[in-house]
């Protein structure tokens, strides 16, 4: 959550307003970065067409991972991409998401068994908030994955946690 | 009466003078920022069949806001091999010289920035500005796109300004002044009155200089976009070829001042183009301050038609933005030196000797 | 327009003892067996000659036949040796309309065959990716490296019958 | 226009100018997924264009060998995920032509629409990208709201949107929808004059003729020897399709034209070709429709389906005319249920290795028009 993430100890700061503003500015624009891997980016693409349109909750795709906030994993990680992946999600600034898009990137798909050349799963070499199934999943489930991420930042908090 | 106020309240003549007149400017400047951004969201979203921004405040309307506070958390990345000093330097320069170029623009009679008689030349100057900023930008980021994009935009920019001051030459030439606010003070009355038709009086060089004058207000139309990097000659930051031209490295706040630099710019160009040709913040249907014979309402009335027809072109240049594609760089070249440049010198030369007949 | 058997006699009688044998009893295809080091001068003639004129290469590919002897060693882990690979040529001419397919077969030991790249151009990268994913090395390809897996692939060639998947690579683990 | 671009290299010769190595990388936004172009280049001018691919090789051939016959078919959707349903098509007239299984009548004409509704989608999503890869963003969404009412359709026959394991050996999974008859004939005549408004948008949009015509020339000849085949052959002038030339399933019995390069805004063989060429190809494939739809006979979709199959030991190669070119599938049968081989003849693969003949001499931006020209599924490529 930032540079200020799970700083301050003393609990009894009133930040709760300050976060919630800062909470509800990350959440309601998520630029997205433009790039897809395999059958998965072609959904995403139709998430953003008309029927689905991402734009409404305020996700636009920017084609440098500089200004991008949610990495939308998209399709099959293959160990050739894997090294660019790790990269691209290093380049990123601070706050920044993971959304694993499709079973492919959660955990290999269905080339988990004999997939020499597949990566089971992006999460061995990026942190990912939000995993949505489905092979493709359509639009309406990611838009859900969305969702499930807002609240998910919705509810961090800059205190950290004592208990 | 704005200066004197801020004279007795900080004692310096230099002091006020800045004050009075860039502080009403960034107080008009940033909210229009904001507004512009979500404006061309919800407009290319309509004109493709989509809803643009709905979830964030009532359709949409705290969209902008929402940007702007999330860019300010956003981690600042500078990296290593990057020229710090250069890199940190260049939204500034790209923000301030498309932000001075508001000083020389009449808002209403009452109110303008700076009331020098070289209005346009200023301005004109002043948008090299940015081409500065943008080849810092290009250089310090130690990208190939950037450097890419940077080379392409100084060209770009440098070579749109010559249509640019050639029409306006046409006009000085006309009105016998650089001032815009003398410029808009000619053009009062109603719409028979603006350049596009001719400006004031009812001569027979009024009806001779129409055609030549939509020739001059098409011509300024088309190199200001280039100067702007709107599309169709939005080569610098073309996303599709050079990822993103020479903003690619920069992210958070300064990455938010080129955005909010492009959209300033684009209402100055705009602006420009209306104080030139379309009558400035003059009425074209008279004032209901005269009617109503209420003084205080004249200003009023001027501001929100400076801006309608502000806006009203901000609106076309992105209503052309979502509709053309993009030209590529030999052939905005060619547009510009080929087609752009003689058309000008010869209007240029015709209405200088309709002016002398 | 001419059938298989009239090209293969054709060929028989140009190539002498270079073209193997005409394979006719597997159903749908039959096809010529060719010695692999020869292929390309029979290939320029199949494209240079007029009343043949295979202009287009449809497909090239490599097939690990498994026909090594199977030896399972005392600790149980069978040891398979000898076998061959083979290349499939599929030709066609766009003018007179007929087909032909070629088999090259060399030991898995050294799988060599000479690289018909220079013939027809689409088989660079077909050629290419037989020597990823099966190893068959083509002699004077003009630049055979790796197509489609990573180039520091070390685990050998995968579609081998007897590939085992590396642990690691690169710090990523690679089985499930 | 490559001309001049001769006369001012040679003018670089005497000023030292060093060449620059340009990575359109794996992560860009306008290569169509992870594609590597390592262009070589002399200020913007290109020397040389070197695809590296496999960043996407999901090692379908492996999995071919693993599975049993009917498994592979969700594997053939995966590879061009674009026209899955013509890879399955493909793939079933293969198998049946190994198996020697003659399909039902309806059977066929169910196959012939759904092929056809694939190429339309397949095109609109190659059109639509090609128009934001040059700069114009709303046809690449008005080219998916048309796509949106196709995928509608599909997902009414067999409930999936993108990839679908419909036809299978034999047969087809499910039965039509009652009155999918009746929505795909009223999609035939919303769509037809969509395609006007799509030419009036982009087709002849001075600024689009500007950046595609005359750019990557791609000779007949040359284009033979590299094996293009498909809508980029069909550019450069040659009346070759294999829906003609080397009939499957039922095409026989429908009349359609194919429609060639003309070189009506630059040269026989340009990028404006290659992208033209499609959308007329989109009007034929609504008029076999039209004509499917009005012959379509009943009777059972299922019956052919063999519960084993079991092949006899035995290799087939067999090709069908996909949306992106000629789909070749070569199995191999070793008698057991598993295929022993299954090569595939991807047309992108084979399409993409001409990129570096076409984009020598041109500029950095030809590279991207050229290579939506070409118009690759990178699952395709690597397989």
């Amino acid at each position: 959550m930032g540079l200020l993430d799970k700083q301050f100890t003393d609990d009894n700061i009133v930040i709760a307003k300050v976060e919630d503003l800062l909470n509800w500015a990350r959440l309601s624009s998520l630029w997205q970065m433009g790039f897809g891997l395999a059958c998965c980016a072609i959904e995403m693409m139709a998430t953003s067409a008309s029927h689905y349109d991402f734009d409404r909750f305020g996700v636009i795709p920017r084609p440098s991972p500089r200004q991008s906030d949610v990495i939308i994993v998209s399709g099959t990680v293959t160990l050739k991409m894997a090294i660019r992946i790790k990269r691209l999600y290093e380049q990123m600034p601070d706050p920044k998401y993971v959304i694993s898009m499709g079973s492919c990137s959660n955990c290999g798909g269905p080339y988990w068994e004999h997939g020499y050349h597949v990566l089971k799963g992006v999460d061995r070499i990026i942190p990912v908030d939000v995993y949505v199934p489905g092979c493709p999943p359509r639009p309406e489930a990611l838009l859900e994955g969305l969702l499930k991420l807002q609240e998910k930042i919705r509810n961090e908090s800059l205190v950290k946690k004592s208990a | 009466m704005i200066y004197d106020f801020f004279y007795n309240l900080t004692g310096s003549q230099i002091l006020a003078y800045v004050i009075g007149s860039l502080l009403p400017l960034f107080i008009f400047i940033l909210p229009f920022a904001l507004v512009a951004v979500l404006l061309e969201r919800k407009v290319s979203a309509h004109m493709q069949d989509r809803l643009g921004p709905m979830r964030v405040g009532f359709h949409g309307i705290l969209q902008t806001v929402a940007d702007i506070l999330k860019l300010i958390q956003k981690e600042d990345i500078v990296a290593s091999p990057n020229d710090k000093p250069l890199f940190n330097l260049a939204p500034v320069l790209v923000f301030a010289g498309s932000y001075t170029a508001f000083a020389a623009i009449p808002f209403t009679s009452a109110f303008i920035g700076s009331n020098i008689d070289l209005g346009i030349i200023f301005i004109i100057a002043i948008t090299g500005l940015v081409v500065a900023g943008i080849l810092m930008a290009g250089w310090a980021s130690n990208n190939k796109y950037t450097l890419l994009g940077a080379m392409r935009s100084a060209a770009q920019i440098i070579s749109y300004e010559i249509p640019t001051i050639l029409v306006v030459l046409t006009l000085i030439m006309i009105t016998g002044t650089a001032s815009l606010n003398k410029l808009s003070e000619m053009q009062s009355g109603h719409f028979w009155n603006w350049m596009i038709l001719g400006g004031p009086g009812l001569s027979l060089t009024k009806f001779l200089f129409i055609p030549f004058m939509i020739i001059g207000f098409v011509i300024i139309y088309i190199s200001t976009l280039a100067e702007v990097n709107r599309t169709p000659f939005d080569i610098p930051e073309a996303e599709s070829e050079l990822v993103s031209g020479y903003h690619t490295e920069y992210s958070g706040m300064k990455f938010a001042m080129f955005f909010l630099a492009e959209y300033a710019n684009m209402f100055a160009v705009s602006a420009i183009v209306v104080a030139l040709f379309f009558g400035g913040y003059q009425s074209p249907v008279g004032y209901l301050g005269n009617t109503f014979h209420l003084p205080w309402l004249i200003p009023i009335e001027q501001f929100f038609w400076f801006t309608f027809k502000g806006v009203f072109f901000v609106v076309v240049q992105m209503w052309l933005r979502w509709t053309l594609p993009r030209l590529r760089v030999d052939q905005l070249m060619a547009v510009c030196w080929k087609y752009l440049i003689p058309i000008a010198f010869v209007n240029l030369l015709i209405v200088g000797l309709i002016t002398v007949l | 327009m001419k059938t298989t058997e009239e090209i293969f006699n054709l060929l028989k009688e140009k190539f002498g003892d270079s073209i193997i044998e005409l394979k006719t009893d597997i159903p749908i295809e039959q096809f010529i067996v060719v010695n692999p080091l020869e292929i390309d001068k029979i290939c320029n003639f199949l494209i240079s000659d007029n009343d043949l004129a295979f202009d287009s290469l449809m497909n090239l590919s490599g097939v690990d036949d498994a026909n090594g002897e199977k030896k399972t060693d005392e600790s149980g882990n069978t040891q398979t040796t000898g076998g061959t690979l083979s290349v499939f040529y599929h030709l066609e001419s766009t003018s007179l309309r007929h087909k032909l397919v070629l088999k090259a077969s060399t030991s898995i030991e050294n799988p060599e065959v000479s690289s018909v790249a220079e013939i027809w151009r689409v088989a660079d990268w077909h050629e290419r990716e037989a020597y990823d994913l099966l190893g068959i090395k083509f002699l004077n390809h003009p630049d055979l490296r790796r197509i489609l897996m990573p180039y520091d692939w070390e685990a050998g060639h995968p579609l081998r019958k007897d590939y085992k998947n590396p642990e690691y690579y690169q710090g990523m683990k690679v089985p499930y | 226009m490559a001309a001049d671009i001769e006369n001012k290299t040679t003018t670089n010769e005497k000023l030292k100018t060093e060449e620059m190595i340009l990575n359109m990388g794996p992560q860009h936004p306008s290569t169509h997924g992870v594609l590597r172009l390592e262009l070589q280049l002399e200020g913007e001018l290109i020397v040389n264009v070197k695809p590296h691919i496999g960043y996407l090789h999901r090692c379908f051939e492996k999995h071919a060998e693993a599975m049993t016959y009917p498994q592979v078919i969700p594997y053939t959707d995966r590879m061009d995920y674009l026209a899955s349903m013509y890879n399955e098509f493909g793939y079933a007239v293969a198998v049946e032509k190994l198996l020697d299984i003659k399909v039902p009548e309806r059977v066929e004409y169910i196959r012939v629409i759904m092929g056809e509704l694939q190429r339309i989608a397949s095109h609109l999503v190659a059109l639509g990208t090609y128009g934001a890869d040059i700069g114009a963003v709303t046809p690449f969404l008005f080219c998916f709201r048309d796509r949106e009412k196709i995928l509608s359709l599909f997902e009414m026959t067999c409930g999936a949107r993108l990839l679908y394991n419909y036809i299978w050996v034999g047969g087809v999974s499910h039965d039509l929808h009652h009155d999918f008859l009746r929505l795909t004939k009223d999609f035939v005549d919303y769509f037809r004059p969509k395609i006007k408004e799509l030419n009036d948008l982009l087709s002849f949009n001075k600024i689009f003729i500007e950046r595609t015509a005359n750019v990557g020339i791609l000779p007949l000849d040359t284009a033979i020897n590299y094996g293009i085949t498909g809508p980029m052959l069909r550019a450069s002038g040659m009346k070759w399709d294999l829906r003609k030339d080397d009939p499957y399933s039922i095409y026989d019995k429908f009349d359609f034209d194919i429609p060639v390069g003309d070189g009506r805004m630059g040269t026989v063989g340009d990028s404006w070709d290659r992208y033209f060429v499609r959308v007329l190809e989109m009007e034929q494939s609504l008029r076999i429709i039209e004509q499917a739809i009005a012959q379509i006979p009943e009777g059972d979709v299922t019956s052919a389906i063999p519960k084993r199959i079991k092949p006899v030991v035995g290799q087939v190669y067999s090709r069908v005319e996909g949306p992106r070119g000629e789909l070749g599938y070569f199995i191999i049968s070793n008698g057991t249920v598993n295929p022993f081989r299954v090569k595939v003849r991807a047309p992108s693969f084979v399409n993409l290795a001409v990129i570096n003949e076409l984009c020598k001499g041109h500029l950095v931006a030809d590279v991207i028009t050229v290579l939506g020209s070409i118009d690759i599924v990178l699952g395709d490529v690597d397989r």
